[in-house]
């Protein structure tokens, strides 16, 4: 979560004729949110805690450059208030909500108390930042089985753990609170009764530092693997007219509490029966804003530099018109073909789609290193049309012309996602992903005769290994040593069949 | 250039033999299963190759082989499952086959073991898990593709591993 | 107009889950829009005659594949009535409108008299294709100077020409004429008294086979060089809601005097006063339609297909939900820096700029050839936002990314105009254009000194001429040539400054 | 790898030294009248490079040198103008400069011929017409960019010319 929202941000101040500053650390000097900045600042070495997590050092390249927004992207310190209020004491714009906001929703078990007192329904769970697996089994045993332990300071599925009986709660705890430590430097968690086929929904509100807020209607999110959201869309295919009007009375209540004013995000979770409970807050913007701005015709990234810089929002509700429909794919660098295991490297060769209704948003070029450091996304294809089907046909358009070598991605995925009937039908739910990924091998299709021509052609003329193709030994080789570590060498002829 | 491969082609399906054939490396001969066909075979500025088939058909993309003779082949954006052995190649991988072994459980990725689960001379299922590796901010848990004795552990918790290094052995085990 | 417009329409067949067949000369056997079909065909040679305009190749290719729809893309034969005629002999649906149509609208001076006889105004001008300059100095006497000469089987600007006096009037005759014969094999030409200072105006229709019309609002395209069109935009910023109205209205009957059923423009010129007169209609999609497409939320490419197939409309004029503007600029390989020189070559880098509101698209990718048989654009860059000022932001945003290397083209052109405040304020018409160029120096910019200091250390630490450069040079070749062809050769120190 | 060089750059406000000194290539010190900086210059997969100056100043480019000295120069996404001469030829340009000459009149681009305007002997005025090429389906009017005497015409209506052809050559006159 370095690049791509850096250059999204980035771009947003260029449109609004703003220059920028990147900060960066040693892993990732010749990226691209760094060579497509005006100004660019070392942090430290490749470790998020001596670098993109360093407060100090953030704000002594601040100073350096005389810049006078600190925009904190998402992901790291997007969510700290801690770094909110430092910046507001170096007499730094932060662009984003109140340090007081932060809090308030940062801490998940708050809100959730917040949201209740202000009327919003929230999820049977537990209310304080729980110290061993104990306090959570009297939870569960009057909640019942199954719950989900998640990281107070959490967010985007980590140190997230289903947990489905008595026996698996402490092992579950354990895990989750590790990986909180790990994610967020705070191993405290809480518990949640995990309520069945809910859909995710999330509204997206804007508000200014005037006192105006403003509901930019819902987005579905529950294509969701490992509680990591991986396709949203906007508006949720689940959400009509009149429950619409209440999801977003509901967000704007929620974001009057904490007298919120940027953009951030309520997320709901939305059940069969149409009723939804409050799950938390995200203050900032989101990793999936663009599927809103493209049905809503707003700039989010532009609206919340012209908030930090005191102005009105440059729309009211009743200004807003939206049309049509769009989807966004996360790409990740993980093997859709092999368990969505991470897969660093180096992007040997990038196509993206283009055309009509097509957005690229990516923080890699060709030539890009994937460092092992640091999340996995590499950028997101959105696509928006006329109606979800007009944006389906178009999307699978996009993911065919769409070429990434060198680092395996979730670009398997997608393709056979939007050839299912489920997905097309939009009949889906939070678990949905999983139990859909559980039996399939979205490995790569057997070579039709033609294809094989192709290659044996290929092979023939440019000889054994052309040097044009050398480029692509290093995924090739990545690729087989995955292969031997998921089954043994003596099946040579099956080691391309995964 | 003067131009002509044989090559086993391993599909689910079975073997076939594929032959290319060329004389000026761009009108191309291709044979299999009695198929006899004759194409255009352009190549492209970025090194892809462009072939179009008597019928029309156009297919673009581009493959290499490594030095075990499969093929790495895309066929348009997106990798194509593809086997053209070497003929020689293939007979050695036959016998290979045939000779069975230890499986060594490598590394996917760069990462820092979490935990280890087994111990030499453990019985493993398929599907069990070995160890937990933590790579890009994910816990990943290793398992065992199939059944058999834990010869030797190579990798302990905190150890940060490289790419291909081996983390356990595995015997398979004669089936009772 | 062979690639971008063929990979355009290959997009909205993908997006209908059409497969595609391209054809192509010598010249395009390795082009993007061959190497992204299904299916593709030789015509022949690269020279038109033998290939793009040879209607007998086409529909022998379209036999051999079994195509059942044949688009015409635009240039070319896209207004040919014996092409749309000889493909419904063949039992081949053309996408397109009825050939008699065309004729009534291809030959300009039927269609003049057509408007006439439907009360839709039109510019005073001769009504027969006349064979010498004489039958012209006629009409210019009594309308006075200056005058504009046509083709006939026109468009595009190629074999027009503005006669100013009565001693031009020969020479501008002549030109005109061998221009017309060379791009349409039809060397008969007319004469339009030129107003003053107007501005173009076109209205997209788009009719079906059921007898729908409906007008998808106006496009504004007065940004011209010698009467080819560069920049164009939607809506027209000269145009209120109730010119809109009168606009749309004339349009509609101008496509109903000719049954249109299909995609197509009818484009007038807006005088100062408010006053409007019909120019031509052109009866296939146009080079600028992403920017209706953009605004008004529709897919034309999409549409003229369905019409084709024998649909109905997808939408009525009430369904329409314009919102916010967008801006087209077409990419031409001519070199905006020495005269809008052609610059055939080899586009050894492409790097396209993303993110909101950007669209491509574009004929071309890194490696392409451009050939010096056929008109030299490359693609389009097509902008959209919430309103012309956001767009303008991003566009300069956009333009700043777009790197191409290896031919010469007009971003430089661009690049200036997005700063120019005159286009800025909208403050333009027809000849505008050819007169803001006038007197400027569209060459680099002179360097800063630290961007002196970057080149000097690419230079001493990569050596003289680095590998990784020298697929420039060839470019940089051609372009010292051109410098030679310019000036004399006695002014090294000025070679790098026109 | 250790780095030391010396450029006479050439702007509109005249000439200055401009030398540039590594001894990892990565970390390079700048020197023009009298500035001195150090700088980070790395270099990026593609071949480009990215600076980032003292003050935090970042700049991607790339740039190469032709044989006669001159750079071809790349900031961003645009070409830029920067001329970067080595000190030897820069003197050769400058006794070229002082010779004066004729001026060749090349083709800009492969086209036909349409209309030759002038004959041998012609005097010829700035901005002249000199002939009419087509290409592109576009008729192109080559003028003359100084005025002179037309030496000689190389081409002749309906001739196909390459690149770098000469079309015409022009004497440039003594000032009356």
């Amino acid at each position: 979560n370095r690049g791509e929202i850096a250059v999204r941000v980035f771009r947003a101040c260029r449109d609004l004729g703003i220059e920028t500053v990147a900060v960066y650390s040693d892993a990732d000097r010749t990226a691209l949110h760094v060579t497509m900045a005006d100004y660019a600042v070392r942090l430290g070495p490749a470790p998020s805690a001596e670098s993109y997590l360093s407060i100090p050092r953030i704000l002594e390249a601040a100073k350096k450059t005389g810049a006078a927004l600190v925009h904190p992207g998402y992901g790291f310190l997007a969510e700290s208030a801690d770094f909110a209020r430092a910046c507001s004491d170096a007499e730094l714009t932060f662009v984003g909500p109140s340090p007081s906001a932060i809090e308030a929703m940062g801490a998940k078990t708050t809100s959730r108390a917040l949201m209740q007192w202000a009327g919003v329904p929230v999820v049977p769970g537990t209310t304080t930042p729980a110290r061993d697996a104990g306090e959570l089994a009297e939870f569960a045993r009057e909640a019942g089985y199954p719950i989900l332990i998640k990281a107070t300071a959490g967010g985007g599925g980590k140190g997230m753990r289903r947990v489905d009986s008595q026996e698996d709660l402490s092992s579950g705890f354990a895990r989750a609170s590790a990986e909180a430590q790990a994610s967020f430097g705070d191993g405290s968690v809480y518990a949640e009764k995990l309520l069945l086929q809910p859909r995710h929904v999330e509204v997206q509100v804007v508000g200014d530092r005037h006192g105006h807020r403003v509901a930019v209607g819902e987005r579905e999110c529950s294509i969701q693997r490992r509680h990591q959201k991986v396709v949203e869309e906007c508006p949720s295919p689940a959400v009509g007219p009149e429950l619409r009007r209440r999801l977003l009375s509901a967000a704007v209540a929620a974001a009057e509490t904490v007298g919120y004013d940027s953009c951030g995000t309520v997320e709901f979770l939305l059940a069969p029966d149409g009723s939804f409970y409050f799950l938390e807050m995200n203050t900032r913007l989101q990793v999936e804003h663009p599927v809103t701005e493209m049905v809503w015709g707003v700039d989010l990234a532009a609206e919340m530099i012209r908030i930090a810089l005191g102005e009105s929002l440059s729309f009211t509700a009743d200004d807003l018109a939206p049309r049509g429909h769009a989807i966004e794919c996360r790409l990740y660098a993980e093997d859709a073909t092999r368990g969505f295991t991470p897969s660093p490297g180096v992007v040997s060769r990038l196509r993206m789609p283009e055309g009509p209704g097509v957005r690229n948003d990516v923080g890699i070029e060709a030539g890009s290193a994937v460092p092992i450091d640091y999340d996995p996304m590499l950028g997101k294809l959105v696509v928006a049309g006329a109606d979800r089907d007009e944006v389906i046909g178009r999307l699978s358009r996009a993911l065919d012309e769409y070429e990434i070598a060198g680092v395996e991605t979730t670009l398997p995925l997608f393709r056979a996602l939007v050839r299912d009937p489920e997905f097309r039908a939009a009949a889906f739910h939070t678990q949905w992903l999983d139990e859909w990924i559980g039996g399939r091998s979205l490995g790569p299709p057997e070579a039709a005769v033609e294809e094989a021509f192709l290659a044996a052609g290929c092979i023939s003329i440019d000889g054994g290994t052309p040097a044009r193709a050398r480029q692509d030994r290093g995924s090739r080789w990545r690729a087989s040593a995955r292969v031997e570590a998921l089954r043994p060498p003596h099946h040579p002829s099956r080691g391309f069949r995964p | 250039m003067n131009v002509r491969r044989r090559f086993v082609w391993r599909r689910s399906g079975g073997r076939a033999e594929l032959t290319v054939e060329s004389r000026d490396g761009r009108s191309v001969t291709f044979k299999t299963e009695g198929d006899e066909i004759v194409a255009d075979l352009a190549e492209l500025p970025d090194g892809r190759r462009s072939v179009i088939l008597p019928s029309g058909r156009q297919l673009t993309g581009r493959a290499a082989t490594g030095p075990d003779g499969r093929a790495e082949a895309w066929i348009g954006a997106r990798r194509i499952d593809v086997e053209l052995a070497d003929p020689l190649l293939d007979l050695a991988a036959e016998s290979a086959h045939a000779a069975g072994g230890a499986a060594e459980i490598r590394a996917q990725i760069p990462g820092r073991v979490v935990e280890v689960r087994v111990a030499p001379g453990d019985h493993v299922a398929a599907g069990a898990t070995l160890l937990v590796l933590e790579a890009m901010k994910m816990q990943n848990e290793i398992r065992a593709d199939s059944a058999g004795l834990v010869a030797r552990v190579d990798c302990s918790p905190g150890q940060a591993v490289e790419t291909g290094a081996v983390l356990v052995r595995i015997e398979s085990e004669p089936v009772a």
